[in-house]
């Protein structure tokens, strides 16, 4: 049994970067905080580049940890986000936030939790991970202390977070004794038995681990807390959310159900189908009637989480590649309409869509990227949302779920009413009177902007290499 | 060495956890003050403890990961409580009340 | 050089020029301008070479073809799963040089906006892109890429620069029709969108490429269930009856160079992928479904016209005017005879650049006068000749006068409809008659008559509309008197579509 | 005998719990709670995993129910007495909990759990050490980072910053 | 000269020149029209010998002959498409060109006097040359295609002179109502053109002919295809119920107006039928029709003729009448009488428009009643006008007197019945009275404006030469009946004997006395009457107005025949239109489309307040949906 601990080398490096930052934070003074988000990010960075020597390798801890493509890929993915984060939240940190240290630790930490749901093949290891993860995003979501939006929405995070992981402990505890091991490969392998005299315990577990997991992806009926959690947490918090806690559960959800539970596919890809359809309608329809930026993304992420079940529904190696390549596209393009949105933000200091007017004016750079951003989100070709929803459904068509898929655009039309909506208070509405100077963005901001855009034009117009990395991450899930 | 639980059908325990979660599961629904939905949170993962254990013991001895994850499990309950609580005292200290549906500004 | 670089060039170069655009600082118009004109004549010569170029007898395979795999031997894709591939038949041929046409003519008349006008012409030019490579590309999902690659930027080009209209009974805003059009239109390409995922899984030859799906036998009742998701999906884009309300609402709305494009072009990509997408890969499903497309066709043909007889709004009623005249292209589809079809690319073509003239005129006159109501103008001739003869050509090219590219159109399409279905004709040539009765009534009513003083101080067109005039009309005049290079080229293609007789 | 002691212990852990979500005093509850917990220790005893009766009572008999008391004194709980859930969050709390308890039971009728040779073997002390250090090392660090994470979050939550009241 | 093809080509290319240039050329250019107009007339004279020479031998009508490709489809042999440029030339054909290219050469040298110094002088001589040029295509064309082509494009001339004054809105209403109502017909054309097609494939209009005649064109369809294409001739050539526009097409310039009455447009639909009278004849009751219609056209222009107070509207309805002579002779198959009857026509028709044009750029003023007495005012044109009326009138010996004769008789010795020979017969003294009518109120009677009267003055040379010219035309035109006439002009056998050399063999002129005797008695009798009646003070009339005011009203209203047409046209289609425009705003739009966004957005709504912000009612969901889902699950497996 292999116990190589040089296969965390990152994981460590990130911890000692988190504490790092933390003690930095006693020494530097106020005025210069904003430093932090820089050392964290180039950190972030310096770290992200180390995981990439793990490329094409294909090993594990103890069949605990595998660490192979998946895992790599979903590492720099995110180190990186976690690195924008830090980049996009400096300004915010500074104006609004005490311990900027502990700010920065927290998602620093909080990213190996989610590397490690990307990463584990065993159940206790997969929800420990989930669980740092969580609390993490539990005290970040409730880290603007005086602000009374910020501790309700941590509390309701919170209870229901353990309320609901409560749930899949439960699942587990059955599925583990049921096979009797919390291996991945041993439950496959004994699931591969036949399951005909403990089917229903089997598919209550499934039932309470898909709920678990889908509290942590926010797919309907499990989202309740999604909206108000994301109004509430700070900007970049909110950011955050959209991001990395989603696409941790994803990697987990696929993992575990490539890993575990393909054999009993037919028992459990309906269930999926059925959060997918659901997601994708209601939160598509409820999108409609936001008038607050931040809430009108969390409905609209709940409609892109249902996309993304569809493709998890028919769990086969093309949907999981469909999945992992939407997913990527879905995270940069998210990733650059949130950084506008905060650098809105820092510079107005509102989150209402109705406050977005005069963009065009104000920042021409933002309410480009806005617009990219919205029609990416959208599904419109030249950015990343057209190549990878398409490959995505093409993919779930392939399994039969037509239906699905006709939901599926169906609401994307849906959806494409409130984005332009949004556009349409950035590019038509002219500001308010004394309003029409330029606003200046720091660079950071411009920066940031300017490069997840190109990323979401790489993704857009020529995905053949990513697409490719992603098949070779995906292949390693159903060893 | 032998058990003192011997005769006792590992059904009784697995219903017995069924039991305790169910009325945690009922506690946090039906519960108003954020203190007691927690308590009634700490009841499930009981339940789920007892369930690993029982299972571990009867089922898998070779490799009592149950035994293992009941430990893990605790453990996080008790950070998880820990942490609540600290959210919960800030909340009161900016809305002068712990009782969840008071707390309802964050809605539609 | 690779011939296929010419339409590689057609869809690049727009697309490059809206990212050089994008550097240009916002105040220096002029820079805009000039650069912008450059790239629309650059792109109108490649057109009339593209066109002109065409070869005749080849055997009818696609020219100018060229291919980049894009993605391949990758998931469900096998080897040229999707690939970048461009190639033109006779079909297409017209339609990139109606293209370069009304683009160019778009640019010119686009000249003078103020507001923003680095933001219209990146919109436009991703538009212009778009429709480029809607008629050239020979793979499924670039197809449909650049379809809607078409439709995105049409919010915000109607939403910002367009204009909201009040009427007597009803008020349409800017706004309400730029979110209609782009909604109806996206909402029409889902089912476009389902009808390629059903093809590609049933095909099951793990490529997108459109050659390679021609040669494959799908099953006739695979054909007729999806059939109708391609000709209602791409219908909706020609204004099929009763989805065509985005289309005049759209046009009123819109500002000149979109309204030109838009009905001149756009519309035209949805016969186009009737072709495309519902003739050339389910032929079996067009034999068994035209009957109702000609049903619904003819009624866009009536339908139109008594619509366009009681408008009072130029722009109403030349969008009124495109539904009936559009609905003459879904009937020339509908036939499946091969001078039906033919007449309904001519058609394509003819309806592209004459009502491009009309809008390009209605604006001039706009500009200045700030209404649309034609009740309210009177003897126009009086003070803008040019613009009257100009208008009255693009009327009378409507209403299907020999010699001008209407007649020698609608004469295709009604043969070809007769052969068939004689009742459908004779409706359509009726209508005819009902066009030229609004024609007129709009001409003795705002052209013609004593002049109204109150539009003593309108001046005659700009050189630039002249310009743009001009360059219609001198297609316009080319198609009605000398036809033959397009019936040649469309003819070719036409007699080798598969079901056609 | 053991059948008798375990029914003993279940009826602790049932009266307890319901008492914890029944019971309108929340520090009745809070009482309510370590017995419950108290009862669920007696039952790993049945199990024969001392180890984890220890740390049950340790943790929850002595940290969580410390906690909780605090909690409850520090949010003064008005006179200590909670309101009754109103009829319609009762309605749903009554038919959610005896849904999942429905399919709990089926559950129960319909499986026969693998390997369950109804016999137990114990787990001896040491066993368990060597297990969590070697193989389980990862999880276990993993572990320590989620409270390393909490301590610190619940101070940064917790703690009184200047300027506040 | 089998180059037919220049003659059109000609003004054509006058029209280009003029459109592009004629504001830097001198005098507009109209020399440059007139130049071109002459050479293409002097072009007739030799195409005229070549057809002459071709009747006798064996080679047939070849002259004149050409033909290009214009647009073809063809695949495996099968050809689907063939429409080709080419000319055709016979005796028909040549009288067309004569007259069309003699009258429009007179009207363009009569209007470099009648339209001097107008505003928009190159755009007129333009449109002329466009117009003569289009219906020279027309009488050229071999296939149906082209001449639906030049067809359109006469029409298309007509509604641009018609409006040519465009600052009045009656001139913007006039060209607009000749448009539609000639497209009206022209719809029946080119529907009957697209069944000919259809039936035999091809264009050509003597291979149709040939078909049609071997009979392999199934009857139904020909029936139809022969009842449109007439329907097309009546909307041209303004035979009722299509007759409306003509008497409005006065709008126009008066030189415009001759052009159109005598020469150019209304004769189009004369000759089409002339040109397809074997394909009518083949279908049974075609005959009929075309008569009936026909008479009915005669004897209501007749009446409302007698009423008109407008000069040039009397003239007009005068035409009508002409062109209902022509119509009935085609119906009884004489294509000689018609041909020979729109030869003269063409004269004094022309003739008559002309001097009322003199008439009225003398006065300026075209109200009947308020002429009068300029018989000395106006030496040449008041005669010239007399010969024109007198030669409408059919008087003998005037030109119309022959043609009108050889109508009787044909009508006589066709299978036509006798009701159709008595009608027109009648016809004959009213034409008398109301051509009278005119002569008298105008240059005889007393003054009734002295103000007019003082300064109207005889027009110019330029403008008077065409007239005399026409008046001898009119006189001596009707002559080439005689053998001998026609001989000395070049043909064999006469001018009947060349003209009816179409197939159904040669047919001398027979004089039957009887008729002559009846139609000369009647338009005496009827000239006489008219004299009676307006002399003087035109006390008669007035009392025969005051007799029965009703009639009158119906006569002076033309039968109210028009108001049905606009009430038709405005009550029903208009009103079709309003119908549906706004049943498409308010059911397909803002029901259907907005309908659909409303409902989506109201689902949102209700949707929406889910989100309660209880914890409780979060936690409550996540379980209802574990408890929805395990239910599912259980109930599917159990």
């Amino acid at each position: 049994m292999n116990f190589d601990y040089t296969l965390f080398i990152p994981e460590y490096l990130l911890a000692a970067l988190a504490a790092s930052i933390v003690a930095l934070d006693l020494f530097v003074p106020n005025f210069r905080k904003s430093w932090l988000s820089y050392i964290a990010a180039a950190g972030l960075a310096v770290i992200a580049g180390v995981s990439l020597a793990w490329v094409n390798k294909q090993t594990n801890f103890a069949g605990i940890i595998a660490i192979d493509n998946y895992t790599t890929y979903f590492r720099v993915f995110f180190i990186g986000i976690a690195a924008v984060i830090c980049l996009a939240s400096g300004r915010l940190v500074e104006d609004q936030l005490q311990h900027p240290g502990e700010y920065y630790g927290f998602i620093i930490i909080s990213t190996i939790g989610a590397i490690g749901m990307a990463a584990a093949r065993e159940l206790m290891t997969a929800y420990l991970s989930l669980e740092l993860l969580s609390f993490s995003l539990y005290i970040l979501v409730s880290f603007a202390k005086f602000d009374s939006r910020s501790n309700e929405a941590g509390l309701k995070y919170l209870l229901l977070g353990a309320f609901s992981s409560a749930m899949f402990l439960y699942g587990l505890s059955l599925i583990y004794g049921l096979a009797g091991s919390t291996y991945y490969s041993d439950i496959s392998a004994f699931l591969s038995n036949g399951t005909s005299n403990f089917s229903f315990a089997l598919l209550m577990a499934l039932v309470l681990i898909i709920a678990g997991l889908g509290f942590k992806v926010a797919a309907v009926p499990f989202h309740m807390w999604t909206p108000d959690a994301y109004e509430g947490a700070p900007m970049a918090i909110t950011a955050y959310l959209s991001t990395t806690s989603k696409a941790a559960g994803f990697a987990l959800l696929l993992r575990l159900f490539g890993g575990a539970f393909q054999v009993v596919q037919h028992d459990w890809s309906w269930m999926i189908a059925g959060l997918a359809a659901a997601s994708m309608i209601l939160g598509n329809l409820v999108a409609l009637q936001q008038h607050n930026i931040k809430r009108l993304m969390a409905y609209s992420s709940i409609g892109q989480i249902g996309y993304l079940l569809m493709g998890v529904a028919g769990l086969s190696h093309d949907t999981a590649s469909a999945v992992v390549l939407h997913l990527t596209g879905y995270m940069v393009t998210n990733l650059a309409l949130f950084v506008v949105i905060i650098a809105w933000y820092n510079m107005t200091g509102s989150e209402e869509i109705a406050d977005f007017r005069g963009m065009r004016e104000r920042a021409p750079l933002l309410a480009g990227a806005l617009a990219g951003a919205l029609f990416s989100l959208a599904g419109l070709p030249l950015f990343a949302g057209f190549v990878t929803k398409f490959i995505l459904f093409q993919a779930a068509t392939d399994q039969g779920y037509y239906w699905l898929a006709a939901i599926g655009v169906v609401t994307s039309v849906i959806s494409l009413y409130y984005y332009l909506q949004v556009m349409r208070e950035a590019f038509v509405s002219k500001p308010e009177e004394g309003q029409e100077f330029r606003l200046q963005i720091p660079y950071v901001m411009q920066g940031l902007t300017v490069a997840l855009m190109a990323g979401v034009f790489y993704v857009g117009l020529y995905p053949a290499q990513l697409f490719s990395a992603v098949d070779n991450a995906t292949r390693f899930l159903f060893v | 060495m032998q058990s003192v639980a011997q005769g006792v059908p590992l059904e009784h325990f697995v219903m017995l956890s069924m039991v305790l979660f169910s009325i945690g599961v009922f506690g946090v629904l039906s519960r108003r003050n954020a203190v007691l939905v927690l308590m009634s949170v700490e009841l499930m993962l009981n339940a789920v403890s007892i369930n690993l254990v029982a299972f571990a013991v009867y089922t898998s001895p070779s490799l009592f990961v149950g035994v293992i994850f009941a430990i893990f499990v605790i453990t996080i309950a008790a950070a998880e409580v820990g942490l609540a609580l600290a959210v919960i005292l800030r909340v009161f200290r900016n809305r002068g009340t712990a009782n969840i549906d008071e707390i309802d500004s964050l809605k539609w | 050089m690779h011939s296929g670089y010419w339409l590689i060039a057609s869809v690049g170069i727009p697309l490059v020029a809206a990212l050089v655009l994008l550097a240009v600082p916002d105040e220096r118009h002029d820079i805009v301008r000039i650069f912008s004109v450059g790239v629309g004549a650059v792109l109108f010569a490649i057109s009339v070479f593209v066109f002109f170029a065409y070869e005749l007898n080849r055997g009818g395979q696609y020219e100018f073809f060229i291919r980049w795999d894009w993605l391949q031997n990758i998931a469900f894709l096998g080897p040229h799963g999707i690939s970048l591939a461009f190639g033109i038949d006779g079909i297409a041929a017209p339609m990139v040089l109606l293209t370069g046409i009304v683009a160019f003519g778009g640019v010119l008349i686009s000249w003078k906006i103020e507001h923003h006008n680095k933001d219209f012409f990146i919109l436009f030019w991703v538009l212009v892109a778009g429709v480029y490579g809607t008629f050239e590309a020979l793979d499924l999902f670039f197809f449909f890429f650049f379809y809607e690659v078409a439709v995105l930027p049409m919010y915000l080009l109607i939403a910002v620069w367009g204009s909201s209209s009040v009427f007597p009974t009803f008020s349409r805003t800017k706004e309400y029709s730029a979110m209609k059009l782009t909604i109806m239109l996206v909402a029409a390409s889902i089912l476009i969108f389902l009808g390629i995922f059903a093809v590609f899984k049933e095909a099951g030859q793990g490529t997108f490429d459109l050659q390679t799906l021609y040669a494959y036998h799908f099953d006739p009742r695979f054909q007729k269930i999806v059939f109708p998701l391609f000709v209602i999906g791409c219908g909706v884009l020609a204004g099929l009856w009763p989805f065509h309300t985005w289309s005049p609402d759209g046009h009123v709305s819109a500002p000149t160079a979109v309204s030109m494009l838009h009905a001149g072009v756009l519309m035209k990509l949805g016969a186009f992928g009737i072709i495309r997408l519902g003739i050339q890969l389910l032929p079996a499903g067009a034999s068994f479904w035209m009957p109702g497309l000609m049903v619904l066709a003819t009624i866009n043909v009536v339908y139109g016209a008594f619509a366009a007889t009681a408008q009072r709004d130029f722009k109403y009623m030349i969008g009124y005017s495109s539904v009936s005249h559009m609905g003459l292209v879904l009937m020339g589809l509908a036939t499946m005879s091969v001078i039906g079809i033919q007449g309904a690319v001519l058609q394509m073509f003819s309806h592209g650049v004459m009502t491009a003239t009309f809008f390009a005129m209605v604006g001039s006159v706009y500009d200045q006068a700030h209404t649309r109501d034609m009740t309210l103008f009177g003897g126009l001739v009086h003070k803008m000749p040019l613009f009257v003869f100009f208008f009255g050509i693009a009327g009378l090219a409507s209403l299907g006068l020999p010699g001008l590219s209407g007649f020698i159109a609608e004469f295709n399409v009604f043969v070809g409809t007769f052969q068939t279905y004689p009742w459908a004709a004779a409706l359509g040539i009726f209508a005819a008659m009902v066009t030229a009765i609004y024609i007129l009534r709009m001409m003795a009513l705002a052209l013609f008559g004593p002049l109204n003083e109150r539009w003593s101080g309108l001046n005659e067109m700009t050189i630039l509309e002249r310009g743009t005039a001009s360059l219609m009309l001198v297609f316009i005049l080319f198609m009605g008197l000398w036809p033959a290079p397009f019936i040649d080229r469309i003819s070719e293609t036409v007699l080798r579509l598969p079901g056609v007789s | 005998m053991t059948q008798g002691f375990f029914d003993l212990m279940a009826a602790v852990v049932i009266v307890g719990a319901l008492g914890v979500v029944l019971v309108r005093s929340a520090v009745y509850a809070a009482l309510f709670l370590i017995a419950s917990l108290m009862g669920v220790a007696g039952i790993y005893v049945l199990l024969s995993v001392e180890f984890l009766t220890l740390v049950q009572i340790l943790i929850y008999g002595g940290a969580v129910t410390v906690l909780v008391l605090f909690a409850l004194m520090l949010t003064r709980v008005r006179d200590l007495r909670e309101r009754a859930a109103d009829p319609p969050q009762m309605a749903g709390a009554v038919l959610g909990t005896l849904g999942l308890l429905a399919g709990f039971v089926t559950v129960m009728y319909e499986t026969t759990w693998p390997r369950d040779n109804g016999t137990i073997t114990p787990i001896a002390f040491n066993d368990i050490g060597q297990a969590l250090f070697n193989r389980w090392a990862v999880p276990f660090e993993i572990a320590s980072g989620v409270l390393l994470v909490a301590l610190v979050g619940a101070i940064v939550i917790a703690m009184h910053e200047e300027g506040e009241p | 000269m089998t180059d037919a093809w220049v003659l059109p080509v000609l003004p054509a290319a006058a029209f280009v020149a003029l459109l592009l240039f004629s504001t830097w050329l001198p005098r507009k250019g109209d020399w440059l029209a007139i130049l071109a107009m002459a050479a293409s007339f002097a072009l007739v004279f030799p195409i005229g010998k070549d057809v002459a020479d071709s009747i006798g031998s064996s080679a047939g009508f070849q002259a004149g002959t050409r033909s290009w490709e214009w647009a073809h489809v063809e695949a495996a042999g099968h050809t689907y498409l063939d429409i080709r440029i080419g000319t055709y030339v016979d005796q028909i054909t040549l009288v067309m060109l004569f007259v069309v290219t003699l009258v429009a050469l007179l009207v363009m040298i009569y209007s470099t006097g009648y339209m001097r110094g107008d505003r928009r002088y190159g755009w007129f001589y333009a449109i002329v040359s466009l117009f003569v040029a289009s219906m020279l295509t027309l009488v050229l064309a071999d296939n149906l295609l082209m001449l639906y082509f030049a067809w359109e494009l006469v029409g298309l001339c007509s509604m641009l002179l018609i409006g040519y004054y465009n600052d009045r809105q009656s001139a913007a209403e006039a060209s607009k109502k000749a448009f539609v109502t000639t497209r009206v017909g022209d719809v029946g054309l080119l529907i009957g053109i697209i069944i000919l097609f259809t039936q035999t494939h091809t264009f050509n209009i003597q291979q149709i002919l040939h078909m049609a005649e071997a009979g392999e064109i199934s009857k139904n369809w020909l029936t139809a295809a022969a009842v449109l294409i007439f329907a097309g001739a009546c909307g041209k050539s303004a035979q009722f119920p299509l007759h409306v526009w003509l008497p409005d097409a006065m709008e126009g310039p008066t030189p415009v107006s001759a052009l159109i009455h005598a020469a150019t447009m209304v004769v189009a639909g004369v000759y089409l039928v002339a040109r397809m009278l074997p394909l009518m004849e083949v279908v049974r009751g075609m005959p009929e029709l075309i008569t009936a219609l026909a008479l009915t056209t005669v004897i209501l222009s007749a009446l409302i003729g007698l009423a008109q107070r407008d000069i040039k509207r009397v003239v007009a309805y005068s035409t009508l009448n002409s062109l209902g002579l022509m119509f009935v002779a085609l119906g009884s198959g004489a294509v000689g009488a018609a041909m020979l009857y729109l030869f003269v026509h063409a004269f004094f028709k022309a003739l008559l428009f002309l001097t009322c044009g003199s008439v009225i750029h003398a006065t300026e003023e075209q109200e009947v009643d308020k002429l009068g007495g300029l018989w000395d005012k106006l030496p040449i044109t008041a005669p010239a006008f007399i010969v024109g009326a007198l030669a409408m009138a059919g008087m003998i010996p005037f030109s119309g007197f022959w043609a009108k004769d050889e109508i009787l008789v044909g009508l006589h010795n066709g299978n036509m019945t006798y009701i159709a020979l008595i009608t027109t017969l009648i016809s004959l003294p009213i034409t008398a009275i109301y051509m009278m009518r005119v002569v008298m109120l105008t240059f005889f009677g007393t003054v009734k404006d002295e103000h007019v009267h003082e300064h109207a003055h005889e027009s110019e040379p330029v403008m008077s030469w065409p007239l005399i010219l026409l008046s001898v035309l009119a006189v001596v035109a009707g002559f080439v009946v005689f053998e001998g006439v026609g001989k000395a002009l070049g043909f064999h056998s006469g001018w009947l004997g060349f003209i009816y050399n179409l197939g159904e063999g040669p047919e001398k002129y027979a004089t039957n006395w009887g008729l002559a005797t009846a139609s000369v008695v009647l338009v005496v009798l009827g000239l006489l009457f008219g004299m009676w009646m307006w002399r003087g003070e035109a006390e008669p009339s007035k009392q025969a107005g005051a007799f029965s005011p009703l009639t009158y009203k119906l006569f002076l209203n033309r039968f109210y025949i028009d108001e049905v047409y606009q009430f038709a046209i405005d009550k029903i289609v208009l009103a079709a239109g309003r119908v549906i425009a706004v049943f498409d705003r308010t059911v397909v739009n803002d029901t259907g489309v907005n309908g659909t966004g409303d409902a989506t957005w109201g689902l949102g709504w209700t949707a929406k307040f889910q989100e309660t912000g209880k914890i409780p009612n979060y936690a409550f969901a996540i379980v209802a949906g574990i408890v929805i889902i395990v239910a599912i699950a259980f109930g599917y497996r159990a």
